[in-house]
């Protein structure tokens, strides 16, 4: 039992992070139909930023918001320079991101070599209870991740603005009619889910140290997690990140480690081709190419 | 038309610049390097360069190689493989074939090494190459003359050595340290080439030595290690093993101290430099090894030494640092090699090494290659003393000279 | 939209000049100048051992020729049926695992094994298409990626048959009809005749009805299968032929290399055959060759500091995507139409 | 001065022209109708005049200002709000969300809650289904909240296109009805494309015809009625319309 | 019995009728008029007939077999070729492309006297266009290559639908001619149009759709001026 229970518990710092990862993409999918695969390129950014600043002698802090920034002033940028321009041809942007991948990784390999990156875990300690091994730095993740999917999640289901977001994702013409500027909505929804991503790199770090390759896999299971859900879907990304962070720790405590990684790919090939609109439901996908 | 021509003229140049054939020139004898200097193997891949270099330098700087009265200088070539294996095949293509050099050393993967071996065989050029997976084609059929892995040197001892002597070792100063017998144990490995073909034998070892042992492999690019380290600490082990990246058994290892997973801890690959260079700490009984010697706590004069001009000579000071050390004996050995045999023929230097017996720096033993063209050497093995960062009791372990029973010896 | 009724209302109204109107690309060449390039062709691919260019030219021109000939295949996909698919890289590992297992266990050799090489990946993307093609461009990008994925954790897991982690060996090519292949050049050689080969298929598709068929269902299935066409049949045989193509390159590259591991057949590899099409011009006869020259001949050649030279592509693609949405040939293509016009105005 | 005044507005969706020198004009408070067959242009100029289209030549004034060109969020804070063809409710939104984003670009958001209870009110379909999906209304229920979600910014011209579509007879009358309640309840004008000319007819204090991409009549309402132009158009027989043949080439 | 027999077809989409219950046959040898206003479900009905949507009850029986619910190439094949408002060719490829593949696939059987890729071009009026980008041409000659497509696919009975929106009255008319020709070539014509005047020039008989129902049927100047078709166009006299 307290084995199982470590179980949960540990699932929940990678889930975290795959949220966060999530929220962005299924955002960015789901409004722009841009298949964006150098969204994991922004985590790992973000995890360099956080490192560059703490071995400068910054604090975790003050990496984790200049983290949260940069990645979101790239994400802008990127946005204005690259991705706006393919809006009428997402599949062109699909190209573009991975071109970005590759500008991104050697990018950093250019100037800051390719071995991995750590920083010094910002709170040591384990709390004990009954049993179970409560690792104090990874709570700190589960809560701030707790935090922000709360705030984001407030946000696009009450707020006037998110529920200008939702009408956007599901129909940017008739929301634009009503007075939405789309376009800007565009842009804030890269530049938010960058500084997730940021966010998630910043956290990642504070964890396990990462290499200029760790994007790669992430973003795969951040698109698992945004097709799970339901593209445009917050909740459901949530809701499918703590499937895939349950589903991955138990697989690996209980199944055969070595398949974990299959058992996301299958999943998520398994629900594309049921429910392409997801299992809580999202848009019908981006329109086609 | 005027692109077609320019594509035709340029095209033409191109190839007449890359055709000049390379100039043989008799007072040399070319040595190449193939090693990753860019991409996911480099920080295996520079070490292999950075120990071969070292030793040409030496070489020559003492004059070279003396055949016959006569000094021989030795010119290196360095390739970066780009850890791609197309750029690695082409630049073994082009030190065999095109630049005729008389042994290559690298790569640092399996697989890249053994489509290597398809090149340097037919060319009859010595490689001293890869890991103890190698052993599995490695057999005295396939290295006896003129068959396909005749000039094929395996740079790491067989994996049932290794693994003995490291399992061994690893029990006697835990198990010291720890004051209870030990009898669980719990194997971490990746799930890659290197991790399954060593796993085998690892087991086989600490089974050999009174081990009840699980094994669990992790896929090579995890970094959440907490699911897996939760199912062993499920398995009430007395101590866990993590083989065989370092940088990944850094990564692990926190994790498992933070979880109370076991009484002591085993980390390959990490070397105690590296561990008190980090100003790592750890309150469990923890033993690092290395291959085929820690730099951090180097076992005899020679090799500290050695250590020494290696790193004033600027190399970069990482978890695999100290397997420059085989690169570097294999260079001077294969230098040893020529000057008594008084010849280069591939055949002769081959027939030479076979039956010599070198003392490098690697051991306090003489080297020596199997009747299957692998070396043997001890294993050093370090105890970091709990809650410190430079404080090691390290001791060095014989290999065993049998695979224990039901291991077929890699 | 259920009812196609409530569309809006569409009334256009004639409007283009007929100054305006394009004519199709190859309308108008002469003799000569469609014979240009294939003359280029064949001359640099087969003289260019003559040119003694070193074997390390050689070996790089024969690893660029083999994913050449499994970019071909993905360029039929794209280019003519207008399916993406990041995941060819699988695909030409079940062709080289077909080579080395068939080898293996049934002693065959390239010659014999070629065609089951074929079949098999083949097979493997016909059954990768069925239940996916139908989802749609997006889903289906991401399935063919995923399946990348699960392919190489399959091949790392598969125990002894596929060799798992450490991969399997096989033996160099055998002779055929009195040819050696111990050589280099003569590798070389044969590479180039298979990329030829592939060219020259990739050709007759494009010419013939079936790569109008494909054409059709790129440009309007609708339309193509109101005028009886079998749009997911030609789909999945699309894909199928893509998959035949890559699965000759794969055994040509187990050839090549004579030992193949899970780690060439992942998903990254496949990102790259997927952009080096993009980068040359998917719809172009001659992009996917421009594509692999570019990406893995040129920064070899050039000798080109591998960073800076990934960053410079990196760069180079996403502004041949924004700047010549064709690709680089696509690109040249119209260069040396408009410098034609022009000249034969002057 | 009108409220809205197009002057030789000419369209195009990439290199095909629709709609021709087009003139028209909407007064403050006005009902005003676009008629004519499918295809002749109708919903091509009413996507450029709330800012979904470009036009390609011509100026689209409001109140005397020139807006040509602006962008649909921008001409909604401006007044001008469109009820698209086919309504176009947010399915996943409920009612009372539809509503409240009706009302997103104005700027006094405090009185949306009042006006949402306005609409609910005269609505009273509504107030019933407020917390209902917008996707599980019926079709006449999706006509109702998409003229009502157009009036939650308090426009001062109303576009409605084609509100009469798939709508049984029953609904069509009440859809009549709500227009002409538009002006006197909510004081906007409305430029009103329809294919069913009985209902625009029944409303409309002016209207124009429209034949391919051109205004071929723009008349009061009753002399539109009695048109042969007109009658011809919707019902042929007759010569066809006197419409001076286009610069096309010929076979 | 007629080539093409409709009867009881009906077509929901969720709780929307499109077509409720509709009876209707075509003949070989004539030219029939589809008209109703937008909405009432003419083009549902096409889309049905020709397999792009299946539908929920009721039979379509081509030459005495029961098509209802094949899929749409299949349909194609049997001799039923259909256009469409939009989507009218493959706008990146030349007009000679478009034209081979609609040749080469269509109908399996001929039907009637074939014409040839050249001739239908010349049919149509395209001649000489042949390696112009259907994308890149007037739209009045993106039109006719919409009709030479189906031509092209051999068909027993084409459904055009509103092949002369967007068309002036030069163009109108020389459609109608095209048009005309048809059912003396052994082409069944099913048309679709707002153009009052073009179809109660060309078709012998019209039927009116107004919500899925068919209201009334016969002859243009009978139906045309039939008290429930006026009203569903102009309005019930106030």
């Amino acid at each position: 039992m307290e084995i199982f229970l470590q179980q949960l518990v540990n699932s929940l710092s990678v889930a975290s992070v795959i949220i966060l990862i999530g929220i962005g993409i299924t955002l960015i999918f789901g409004l722009t139909g841009i298949i964006n695969f150098a969204h994991g390129e922004f985590l790992m950014i973000g995890g360099m930023t956080t490192w560059l600043v703490v071995s400068n002698g910054g604090g975790f802090i003050i990496g984790l918001v200049a983290a949260v920034l940069f990645v979101g002033l790239l994400g802008f940028v990127l946005e204005r320079g690259l991705f706006r321009l393919t809006l009428d041809r997402p599949m062109n942007g699909f190209i573009i991101s991975l071109g970005l991948i590759v500008v991104l990784q050697h990018f950093v390999i250019r100037f800051w070599n390719s071995y991995q990156k750590s920083i010094p875990e910002p709170l040591s300690g384990v709390w004990e209870i009954g049993g179970v091994q409560i690792i104090v730095m990874r709570a700190v993740v589960v809560l701030i991740t707790a935090v922000v999917v709360a705030i984001t999640f407030f946000g696009i289901s009450r707020s006037r603005y998110g529920l200008a977001l939702r009408a956007s994702v599901a129909d940017q013409e008739t929301a634009s009619l009503m007075g939405v500027p789309v376009r800007r909505y565009i842009t804030g929804v890269f530049i938010y889910g960058s500084m997730l991503a940021g966010l998630g790199g910043a956290l990642m770090i504070a964890l396990f140290p990462i290499t200029p390759f760790i994007g790669s896999t992430i973003v795969v299971r951040g698109f698992a997690v945004a097709l799970i859900g339901g593209l445009g879907n917050v909740a459901g990304a949530v809701v499918a990140g703590l499937v895939l962070g349950l589903m991955d720790g138990l697989s690996a405590g209980y199944g055969l480690p070595e398949w974990t990684e299959a058992y996301s790919f299958a999943l998520m090939i398994l629900i594309l081709l049921l429910r392409p609109n997801g299992l809580l439901g999202g848009t019908a996908g981006p329109r086609a190419v | 038309m005027k692109f077609w021509q320019f594509c035709a003229i340029a095209g033409s140049a191109l190839f007449a610049a890359s055709a000049q054939p390379a100039a043989a020139d008799d007072d040399t004898i070319k040595i190449g390097v193939v090693a990753a200097q860019t991409g996911a193997f480099v920080s295996a891949g520079n070490t292999i360069g950075a120990g071969v270099t070292l030793a040409v330098k030496e070489i020559n700087d003492a004059g070279g190689v003396k055949i016959g009265g006569k000094s021989r200088k030795i010119q290196l070539e360095n390739r970066d493989d780009r850890t791609d294996v197309n750029v690695a095949i082409a630049a073994g293509r082009e030190l065999v074939n095109d630049i005729g050099v008389a042994a290559l050393y690298g790569t640092e993967s399996h697989d890249f090494s053994v489509s290597m071996t398809k090149i340097t065989g037919p060319a009859k050029v010595l490689q001293f190459t890869g890991n103890s997976s190698l052993g599995a084609i490695l057999t005295k059929e396939s290295v006896a003359p003129g068959a396909p892995l005749h000039y094929t040197f395996q740079s790491e001892p067989p994996e049932f050595q290794r693994s003995g002597s490291t399992a061994r070792g690893v029990l006697k100063l835990l198990g010291k340290e720890i004051g209870a017998p030990l009898k669980n144990a719990v194997v971490f490995v990746a799930d890659d080439a290197t991790g399954q073909y060593l796993s085998e034998h690892y087991v086989k070892a600490l089974e050999a030595n009174g081990q009840h042992v699980d094994l669990i492999k992790y896929p090579p690019n995890t970094t959440d290690f907490t699911p897996l380290l939760t199912r062993a600490k499920g398995l009430n082990p007395d101590t866990v093993h993590f083989w065989y990246n370092g940088d990944v058994t850094l990564v692990a290892f926190p994790q498992a101290v933070q979880l109370k997973v076991a009484k002591g801890y085993f980390l390959f690959g990490v070397d105690p430099g590296v561990w008190a260079d980090r100003k790592l700490v750890s309150t469990a009984p923890v033993t690092l090894s290395c291959v085929p010697m820690c730099w951090g706590a180097p076992p005899t004069p020679e090799a500290k030494a050695y250590f020494d001009r290696y790193f004033a000579a600027g190399a970069v000071k990482g978890v695999q640092s100290s397997v420059s050390l085989l690169y570097y004996d294999y260079m001077h050995w294969y230098a040893k090699a020529i000057e008594e045999s008084g010849s280069t023929d591939p055949d002769t230097v081959v027939a030479q090494i076979e039956k010599m017996k070198y003392q490098g720096v690697v051991s306090k033993a003489p080297l020596y290659f199997d009747n299957r063209h692998r070396v043997s050497f001890a294993t050093e093995v370090c105890l970091v003393k709990p809650n410190t960062s430079d404080q090691f009791e390290c001791a060095v372990e014989e290999p065993p000279t049998e695979p224990p029973a039901g291991d077929n010896g890699g | 939209m259920s009812n196609s009724e409530t569309m809006v209302d569409t009334a256009p109204a004639p409007a283009t000049p007929e100054s305006e109107v394009k004519v199709a690309a190859g309308a108008h060449l002469t003799l000569v100048e469609r014979l240009i390039m294939p003359t280029i062709l064949i001359v640099v691919l087969f003289g260019l051992p003559w040119f003694h260019p070193g074997y390390r030219l050689l070996s790089l021109a024969t690893s660029t020729g083999v994913s050449a000939i499994a970019l071909y295949g993905l360029a039929i996909l794209v280019g003519q049926a207008g399916i993406m698919s990041v995941g060819h890289a699988a695909l030409m590992g079940v062709g080289a695992y077909t080579g080395a297992i068939l080898s293996r266990d049934l002693g065959m050799n390239l010659w014999t094994a070629l065609p089951f090489a074929a079949i098999f990946s083949a097979l493997a993307a016909g059954l990768v298409g069925l239940p996916s093609l139908r989802v749609g461009g997006h889903h289906f990008v991401i399935i063919t990626f995923a399946f990348c994925g699960l392919l190489a954790i399959v091949l790392t897991n598969g125990g002894a048959f596929t060799g798992a982690a450490s991969g399997l060996d096989i033996g160099a090519i055998a002779p055929l009809f009195g040819v050696s292949f111990g050589k280099l050049q003569n590798v070389y050689l044969l590479v180039a005749f298979f990329v030829l080969a592939s060219i020259a298929l990739t050709w007759l598709v494009m010419v013939s009805r079936y790569g109008r068929t494909l054409r059709s269902i790129r440009e309007n299935e609708k339309l193509a299968s109101a005028l009886g066409i079998d749009v997911r049949f030609h789909k999945i045989v699309a894909f199928m032929l893509s998959g035949a193509f890559a699965g000759v390159a794969g055994i040509l590259q187990v050839y090549f290399l004579q030992h193949i591991s899970p780690e060439l057949f992942g998903a990254f590899p496949s990102v790259y055959i997927a952009l080096m099409v993009m980068l040359g011009g998917p719809r172009m006869l001659y992009g996917p060759l421009a594509g692999a020259l570019i990406v893995t001949f040129l920064p070899e050649v050039l000798n080109l500091d591998p960073i800076d030279a990934r960053i410079a592509y990196g760069i180079g693609l996403i502004a041949v995507i924004l700047l010549l949405p064709g690709g680089v040939m696509a690109g040249l293509a119209s260069l040396y139409r408009t410098l034609r016009s022009k000249v034969a105005r002057a | 001065m009108s409220l809205l005044e197009v002057a030789n507005v000419d369209t195009a969706y990439g290199a095909v022209a629709v709609n021709r020198d087009v003139s028209l004009s909407v007064a403050e408070g006005e009902i005003a109708t676009i008629l004519g067959p499918n295809g002749a242009g109708k919903s091509t100029l009413m996507r450029a005049i709330c800012g979904l289209l470009k036009p390609k030549r011509g100026r689209i004034m409001l109140d005397g200002h020139d807006v040509t060109g602006l962008p649909p969020d921008r001409l909604a804070k401006l007044g001008v709000v469109m009820v698209p063809e086919g309504r176009r409710i947010f399915a996943d939104l409920t009612v009372r969300e539809n509503l409240r984003l009706g009302a997103y670009s104005r700027e006094d958001q405090g009185e949306v809650e009042a006006d949402i209870g306005r609409m609910e009110s005269y609505f009273s379909i509504l107030a019933d289904k407020r917390s209902a999906k917008g996707g599980e209304l019926s079709g006449g229920q999706q006509q109702m909240l998409a003229i009502a979600r157009g009036l939650m910014a308090r426009p001062r011209l109303l576009l409605l296109d084609e509100p009469s579509l798939g709508l049984s007879p029953l609904m069509v009358r009440e859809v009549q009805s709500v227009i002409i309640d538009v002006r006197k309840n909510f004081g906007a004008a409305v430029l009103l494309v329809e294919q069913n000319a009985g209902l625009a007819l029944s409303v409309a204090a002016r209207g124009y015809l429209m034949q391919s991409g051109k205004i071929v009549l723009a008349s009061a309402i009753a002399d539109l009625r009695d048109s042969t132009l007109m009658r011809e158009l919707y019902l042929g027989g007759g010569k066809r319309p006197p419409i001076k043949s286009r610069d096309v080439e010929t076979l | 019995m007629s080539a093409l027999e409709i009867s009881g077809l009906r077509k929901t989409f969720g709780g929307v009728v499109a077509l409720d219950g509709v009876d209707l046959s075509i003949d070989l040898d004539e030219i029939l008029g589809i008209v109703g206003p937008n909405g009432s479900g003419k083009t549902t009905l096409f889309n049905v007939v020709t397999g792009a949507l299946k539908p929920t009850a009721g039979s379509v029986r081509w030459r005495g077999e029961n098509i209802a619910g094949l899929p749409a190439h299949q349909i194609a094949r049997k001799g039923l070729v259909r256009t469409f408002q939009q989507a009218m060719s493959f706008p990146a490829l030349s007009v000679r492309e478009n034209i081979l593949i609609a040749h080469e696939h269509g109908a399996a059987s001929v039907n009637g006297k074939s014409m040839s890729p050249s001739d239908i071009l010349h049919f149509v009026g395209l001649k000489g266009r042949e390696e112009e980008i259907a994308g890149s041409m007037p739209f009045g000659n993106l039109r006719r290559l919409g009709v030479a497509l189906a031509l092209a696919a051999r068909p027993a009975l084409l459904l055009l639908d509103e092949p002369a929106a967007g068309l002036n009255d030069g163009e109108t008319e020389q459609l109608a001619e095209i048009i005309l020709q048809l059912p003396g070539r052994g082409i069944g014509v099913c048309l679709i149009d707002h153009d009052m005047n073009l179809i109660a020039s060309i078709c012998r008989r019209l039927v009116v759709l107004n919500f899925g129902v068919k209201i009334a049927e016969g002859p243009p100047n009978k139906v045309l001026n039939d008290k429930k078709v006026v009203e569903v166009y102009l309005g019930a006299p106030t």
